[in-house]
């Protein structure tokens, strides 16, 4: 599929700022380690950063994404600040759930994150919500939701896509396949291949894609969101990709070093950077500088999360009520 | 006023509210063609059409799912989840989504949505489907909880239900819907979390909820020539009107709480919790709850009948604080 | 499939008891009802005759059955005794389940019978434990859950597929898509024709068959359950079919005259009368003497439960705890 | 004796009982390879293989539900729900049908499943790692709760958890896991439904649950030179030792519990019903629950160490009883 230069390097840039903002995370959890605060779960999304841009680069604003327990990606791509999200991460009052969520629960209406998740597979039917919101309305917005291969097998994922077909729902069911859902490999939780037949057997277009190559996936969310804009209903997109990182901060790592050598070759930035040079759309040295753009902004994000307050404990019952 | 049964005055309500507000819509399993199983949404499908009445496959996390996502994206559902026993197989959405939400997006969203369902024993449905349910939702933080025991106060309520931008869980109860009584002829709403004191009373406070009341009331015609009951009913468990209830305690000095709900760990618990930290001096008997037999619902009608209050067994209980 | 004349009349024999057991069910709940005595929703088997005698003729006491709230006709192929289950149904002490649990909550173990359920789709992972049991130990038992097609839209029973897949299981999924859910049709809740490529996505064979042709159940459960029994995992199998009378007793009809008419014609029992008829396996004659027998049963059956003491209101701690 | 940490002291109950009885297995997420996320199964796939120790796709209803059908066929499942708020994604099969099925079947069948799960807060992981569900157990017939503060309780609890026929939902905290505390050496059972007093008391019954207990004990100790409480852990709340509180209360006069699950509507508030109602004329002070507040467990270190109760908070609930 056909890309211009500036939604390419708008595409690179999302994913280098992805990946930075993670490693920044992971840092700013050892940097409370140290201090003897431990933050809460961390899930970093390094290594799939190619699903959440190439679904997210066809979402407007007012599109709806859900997430997952690992959705920093997700947050960054459909257009959250990195400013709040980081001082989210050090439940500062500035943080995008004004310190309340942390990690998993990063919302921000404003650009359609309408949240995290941290119950595997509980994001699939929020996400019916908005889509029959759209469908209620007569307007175009669609909803995108990610989740592992993990969350795939919950029930209510089932329930969900039964539902979305059977209602024409515009919601596009994006199943990062990274192969583990915590130490369980997904040959001890899936008795088959893929995913996309299980949509199938709802009566939903099913498609699996390549999930370390941001154009494949791209092209992919290309053909979902236009159905699904258009009135035609859902499509399950299986992305098959890997994390980089353990499970989360707190649990080791129990993979095999070779595996993660394996996809690291597949890595999907160096990948994409590649092409770019390759097809003239990019040169090394406006990739270099991006690097460095973003890279200033993650250290400016941090600052501004390391800097910001705490909310005043006497606020905790702030946002029960409407 | 009119004399109407509760569940016409549900469907006046639901009606109403829809009528007012096109963001309002329902959806729930069997609630369109033949108006619910119990008949609350009747007609509604044919007055308002398919685009504002769904009827869901049986997927109850997936449809209560859906409303409360359609809630954060602005629209206002009315959920139907058949039993409350069902609700066991959402309790993903109520509990740890829509009771949050709000919160843990520091305010940002609102789920503005009602989840109906209707509770309670009485009819030989068994374990799996004559459970109370209350003492769950209002222990979770971020529910309100209406539990209605009148056709007045189901219309009333439910409407302040629908308008709440709070998700509210709204108990109705299975024996109920048959039973009638007056409405006003124009329009009313009742604000959540304010009680109402059903008959006076000043040697025993007795508070009860959903058809409990209709018992308790009962049950205080039959002692009345021996102990003057005041009958409340807190109409909503979230918020709970503590005000209404200690200011009776105080006068009467003597508390009964009736709840279909299991003895053990139900909402009465929690009344005599608050009311002993706020009344403790004014109280001249231990204050008391008076709820079903802890065990699951027997199916014979001879054990089910024995398991839940009733105003003979209310009336025993009245006559021992009093004594 | 070939079918020996003694399974052949046992089988027409269980069609008969399950049907006339639902005529007796019903006049006991009517009598009940003339005196003011309401006894709970009561769902008829009746038209899905074959289904339940068709599967369970594979099973063995020791197999475990999983039935739903429209449980009857499973219990009685199941081997139950019926007056014990006429007894439940007005509460009384003789009662299958000592009057605790009523019509959906049969429960016979000395059978295989592990109960009906009340909440639709609440046997799909409880089946899984029998079967899990009968590996553990390793035995041949295996175990036959029945569910209608509405309850093919619980998020639970998509999971127990996963899991009955993926640990190979010697469970046997019953679906019977008697067209309705309540009063539901399985178009507003279904977005395919067929239920069978479902349990394929799961990598579980799925078979579709005419429920209302107990020969070709036969055949069809033949297979899976000699699948199950040599460990070769789990089977799914819808069954088409239809229930003749209305959802349950207080449940108003919804259905067109037209349809039940037209399925009335395809009655499994008149069916299998002309076959065995047709192919010498018995005569009309030798059908009305077992139809008199069965009558006969049955009116005994009533009668026991009429005759039956309700249980002692101060006995309704018994059996809470083990 | 020896010195050994809470998941050290589950870790062995567990190895015990499988080594005891062949139909004793592990089910649930991540529980074979790394041992569970908090490693209280760890090195069991080694020791026992993989016919005992079954690690289960991401599908609670779906293995809890496993798990009941296999203890009805005989076998003594010990099923594990990473965290107590997953729960909700399997209450059918907890409160519906293994709460239920041995009552229903007219006590055919029996149930003996242990459902092990941990609770609480403290580390950050806010609304939905964060919650306390005893009081909805609780409140449901059919369900024993235990809920061990101590690795000598948790072991001994566990071994009687596993050998007992009923469902027991076994309550372990996330913040417990590390702590350490003796045990003897030789074997032994903690009968479900004995109190524990932890410490000896004359002025103040205070009543803990799980982690409460440390921070009761801690609390306790501050105040010691003001007022002489009594520490009582139940250890277990259903079935609840309402004997060694009651006569405690009769003792002191005064009644405090610390639970870490939400104020309102709490195992507390039944605590409170049952000794009002049994201790009415000793009490001296009205009976408080000091529990977490009632909001959804927020993630920012400042909000949840105010929300959550600790030693000082807990010292001025005691201060206030007695003045
Ligand atoms: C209902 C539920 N069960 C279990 C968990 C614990 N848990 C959190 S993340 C995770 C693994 C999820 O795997 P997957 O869906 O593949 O997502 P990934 O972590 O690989 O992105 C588990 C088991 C949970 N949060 N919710
Ligand atoms: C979880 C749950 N939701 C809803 C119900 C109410 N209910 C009882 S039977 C039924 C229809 C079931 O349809 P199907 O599974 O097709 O079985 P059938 O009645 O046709 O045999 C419904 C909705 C229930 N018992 N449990
Ligand atoms: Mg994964
Ligand atoms: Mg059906």
């Amino acid at each position: 599929m056909d890309i211009d230069r500036d939604e390419a390097r708008a595409m690179l840039r999302t994913m280098h700022t992805i990946r930075r903002f993670e490693l920044k995370a992971q840092h700013l959890f050892e940097e409370g380690l140290a201090r003897g605060e431990f933050l809460g779960a961390l899930h970093s999304y390094e290594g799939q950063e190619a699903v959440a841009v190439g679904v997210c680069a066809h979402l407007r604003p007012e599109d709806a994404v859900l997430s997952s327990h690992r959705g920093h990606g997700h947050a960054i791509a459909k257009g959250a600040d990195i400013r709040a999200m980081m001082a989210e991460l050090l439940g500062k009052v500035t943080g995008i759930s004004g310190g309340h969520g942390g990690s998993m629960h990063m919302f921000d209406p404003a650009v359609g994150l309408l949240g995290g998740n941290g119950i595997v597979g509980g994001g699939t039917p929020l996400a019916l919500g908005p889509a029959f919101a759209a469908q209620y309305r007569g307007n175009d917005r669609v909803t995108a939701c990610f989740f592992g291969e993990g969350a795939a097998a919950q029930g209510v994922f089932h329930e969900s896509m039964n539902l979305a077909s059977l209602w024409q729902l515009p919601v596009i069911y994006v199943c990062e396949n990274n192969l583990w859902a915590a130490t369980t490999p997904v040959n001890d939780a899936w008795p088959v291949e893929d995913l996309a037949p299980r949509a199938e057997s709802f009566g939903m277009p099913g498609m699996t894609v390549d999930g370390n190559d941001v154009l494949a996936v791209y092209a992919t969310a290309a053909e979902a969101v236009d159905r699904a804009r258009s009135g035609g209903g859902p499509t399950l997109i299986e992305a098959k990709t890997y994390r980089h990182r353990p499970h989360c901060m707190v649990i080791p790592e129990h993979r095999d070093e070779s595996e993660l050598e394996e996809w690291q070759g597949r890595d999907p930035i160096p990948r994409f950077e590649s092409y770019l040079v390759r097809e003239g759309l990019m040169t090394d040295v406006e990739i270099a500088d991006l690097l460095t753009e973003v890279e200033a902004e993650l250290e400016e994000a941090a600052q501004f999360a390391r800097q910001s307050e705490l909310p005043a404990p006497d606020t905790f019952a702030d946002h029960l009520w409407a | 006023m009119r004399n109407v049964t509760y569940v016409r005055a549900l469907n006046e309500a639901i009606a109403e509210e829809m009528e007012r507000d096109d963001d309002v819509f329902l959806i729930g399993e069997d609630i369109a063609d033949c108006g619910g199983v119990f008949g609350v949404t009747a007609g509604m499908l044919r007055r308002f059409g398919r685009r504002r009445v769904w009827q869901t496959p049986i997927s109850e996390a997936a449809f209560t799912g859906l409303a409360v996502g359609a809630a954060m994206a602005g629209l206002r559902p009315v959920c139907e989840i058949m039993y409350v026993d069902f609700a066991t197989t959402c309790m993903d959405q109520i509990l740890n989504q829509a009771a949050k939400l709000r919160y843990m997006s520091g305010g940002q969203l609102t789920v503005p949505l009602v989840i109906r369902t209707q509770q309670g024993g009485g009819t030989c449905e068994a374990a799996q489907h004559s459970q109370n349910f209350e003492a769950i939702f209002a222990h979770v933080p971020g529910l309100k909880v209406a539990m209605p025991a009148t056709p007045h106060d189901a219309k009333g309520l439910l409407k302040a239900a629908i308008r709440d931008d709070n998700p509210v869980i709204f108990l109705e109860h299975k024996l109920l819907y048959e039973t009638k009584g007056e409405i006003p002829r124009e329009e009313y709403v009742i604000p959540l979390g304010e009680a109402d004191i059903k008959r006076e009373g000043d040697q025993l406070t007795l508070v009860a909820t959903s058809r409990m009341v209709l018992h308790a009331l009962e049950a205080a015609d039959r002692v009345a020539g021996e102990v003057s009951v005041e009958v409340i009913d807190p109409r909503t468990i979230v918020p709970f009107d503590l005000d209404t209830v200690a200011a009776s305690v105080e006068k009467t000095g003597r508390l009964l709480i009736v709840q279909e709900a299991w003895q053990s760990g139900g909402f009465g618990s929690e009344i005599i919790r608050r009311i002993v930290d706020r009344c403790f001096d004014s109280l001249k008997a231990p204050p008391r709850v008076h709820g079903s037999e802890d065990v699951p619902m027997p199916f014979s009608p001879s054990l089910e009948a024995r398991v839940l209050p009733n105003p003979d067994s209310i009336a025993s209980a009245i006559r021992e604080i009093v004594a």
